[in-house]
This record gives C-alpha cells, structure tokens and sequence, in this order.
C-alpha cells in the first residue's frame, strides 16, 4: 500500500552483531519495498540470523513490525545485562 | 520511579539510603533489594574485565517501561533501579535493583520481576575479558525462574 | 554466618557495607537483601509503638539453626540476619536478612527462605500500642508464601 | 518407666501467655508422672489451649516431647517476629 514512496531510514547495530557488519549504521533510502523490520535487514544482509532482536524508534518491534520514513531501526543479538 | 546508568563505579547501598531519606518508611514496611556484582569467572573461565555495552536512549527508556510495568501490576511498590555501562572490574557493582512496599511478598515478588525482565530485554550486552586477553561477547543470561 | 540482636536501631544498609568489605565479592556475584521496618498501621489501625519481646539465649539459637539449615540446603551461601529487640518507634528497623551467592537465583531463594522461617519460627513477640492508648498482641503474621 | 523419679522442672512463660498465667515462670518439682512437654503444662494448666507452642532446652518442642529433670520448657503463643 505504501509502494512509490520515499523512506530513508536510519539502521544501528549493537554489541557482536556490529563487529559481524562491520559498521555501527545504515543510512537505507527506498522508494517502495521496505515496509517492515525484516523488509530492512533483508534489503541490507540478506536472511535474518537466528536470534536476531530489533527495535524501531528505541522500543522492542518483531521482524514483522512495521517501519516508516524517518524511522530508527536498531538489530542487535540476545541482551546480557544485570 | 528512579531509574539511573552510572559510567563509573557506585555503592548500591549509599543509593539505598540516599532514596530512604525521600521515602515514607513508616507506611512501606518492606525493602527488598539485589545487587548484582561482576565475578572474576563464568562458565569455568577466569574474566578479567568487562566491557557493557549499551544502546543510550533506548536503555534508559527500557528501564523505565519495566519499572512501569511493574508498579502497574503491585501498585503499592516504589522503585530505584541502577546499572552500570562501560568498563567494569571484578567486584565492581553491575546492577541495583530496590522496591519497597507496605507487604513483603509485594516488594519481595516486584524486585525479581524487574530483575528478571532487565535481564532479558533491557538492551545491555557483555563482553568479557579473559586470562588469555582474548575477548569473547556473552551469548546469554543464565535463567533465573 | 552472622546472627545478631539489637536493642537499638541499627542501620541496615551499613551493616551490609561492613559485611561486605570482608567477603570476596568477585565470587559473590549476587546479593539479595530484605529489610523490615515498622509500619505505622496494622489491620487498619493506627500504631503508635511496638515492644518486641524475645526469648534470649533461644532466640539467637533459633535464628542461627535457620541459617544454618538454609546454608545447607545452598553451600553457597554467605548470611547476614539481624533482627531488633524491645521498644521500637514506627520506621525504625525491625529485620535484616542479606544472602551473597555466586548466583542470583540462590541468593533470591535463600533470603525469601530465611525471612518466612524467622516469621514462624523465631520466638519474637510483637505489642503494639495503639492511638487510644491501648495495647495488643499481634497474634499472627501475614502469610508469605 | 521413670515412675518414681524426682524430676525438677522449670517452667518460662512469654508474650500474651506469661500474661495470662499471670507470671514468667513456674519450678515444677514432681516424683513421676511428669514425662512430656504437655504433662508439664497439665500439672499446672489443665488442658492446653490451642496453638500452644513450647520449647524444651531452647529448641522447639511439642507436646509429646519427653522432659528430663534439670529441663527448662518453654510455653509461648504463635510467634510473630520480622
């Protein structure tokens, strides 16, 4: 529905998961197909890694969740804390 | 609700009594507190430093969201919750988790909520330092319930 | 093992501190603490004061048979309880249990463990004066479990 | 089996029960039939109310614990510390 679009949408990554990138963040522009969380990895990395987690604008969100222009999406492994 | 990250080293139990002095203890009978250290071994490896990493911003407001869940599910509880981000030595504090309430099971049941759920979904991650300067990120928390 | 009385208000928190600055604490992780203090109501009446009576010599026996019995159900652990005697103004400190262990889920089973057993087993009496002038026994503690 | 002995006994009372005996301690000196915690309270009660703790020598009893001479049996309400 939100095909034709323009989202730019700003990507992080955390912890092991941006030594395995490479880089600490994305800058994605598209004009149509990126309209979930999934829809932005796919776009960057390819198939999810198992126990990939993510938020979109610093709240928890699901591969399924979805995303819009302006957005910040971070990926990161399972948490460690506490 | 008090929820704070530290850079540096804290005394868990200076922030307890720095809080009670704010606090109405004549109605809340009950503190229940768990303050998490970092050890010199996991996993039968020696550690010799520990690197938290965090993700500003969102951690904060994570926190926050437990916490607040927290006292909308024991209504009666009040908060301080600490942790640390950065570089940490053995022995050093990692987390403080305190509640107090006018019943025990309330304060007792609320601190290890939020403890557990900090565990499992406020986005810190740790990677440690061994005996051998290899540095390994830890995969998982060990499971509390 | 420490097991201790008090006919004076004690401060909970820098009984801890003290506690702790002669325990490895890089190999005990996780420290879960509970801290009673005297409420200024009960069963929906104003309470002015408490006298806590005791039973010396068996109290204090009593007190460390449950730590000692706790410790061998967790060989982990290390143990702090300290608990006041006599006259005792609302806010003031009624009980203190603290467990270190390597692991969070000990140290939190352990101190809940110790805490239920001094309820229904440590020969404590409490009487409460009321705002009329009045005084009662507490004939039984809330439950816990 | 120990009819005829002379066993010596004493007796502490704590909280609402020392009130209600009316003092903090009873010696019980008695030639036999004096054998358990509750034989101790009989001799001097009557029946034991209910919810009746006691301890013999500071540990917990109850009231089919066996007494020797020179014991110190304790008999006190429910216990309400913490």
């Amino acid at each position: 529905m939100c095909r034709g679009r323009q989202v730019t949408i700003t990507v992080l990554y955390f912890a092991r998961l941006r030594e395995d990138v490479g880089r600490e963040r994305d800058e994605v522009a598209s004009t149509g197909d990126v309209q979930t969380v999934g829809d932005v990895w796919r776009g960057l990395h390819g198939e999810p890694p198992a126990r990939l987690m993510a938020a979109v604008n610093q709240a928890h969100a699901r591969l399924d969740t979805p995303v819009a222009d302006g957005d910040e999406v971070a990926f990161f492994p399972p948490v460690t804390g506490g | 609700m008090a929820v704070r990250l530290f850079a540096r080293p804290f005394d868990p139990w200076a922030l307890v009594q720095e809080r009670e002095r704010q606090l109405p203890l004549e109605r809340l009978g009950a503190c229940s507190v768990f303050a998490g250290r970092m050890r010199d071994f996991n996993e039968d490896e020696d550690v010799r430093a520990l690197f938290l990493e965090h993700y500003p911003g969102m951690t904060e407001r994570d926190l926050e969201r437990i916490v607040a869940e927290a006292e909308t599910r024991w209504p009666s509880i009040t908060c301080e919750v600490a942790h640390r981000v950065g570089a940490v030595e053995p022995a050093e504090i990692l987390v403080l988790v305190a509640v107090w309430s006018a019943h025990r099971v309330a304060a007792r049941d609320a601190c290890s909520e939020i403890l557990e759920r900090l565990k499992h979904e406020a986005p810190f991650w740790k990677r440690e330092r061994l005996a051998d300067g290899t540095e390994r990120w830890v995969e998982r928390n060990t499971p509390g319930q």
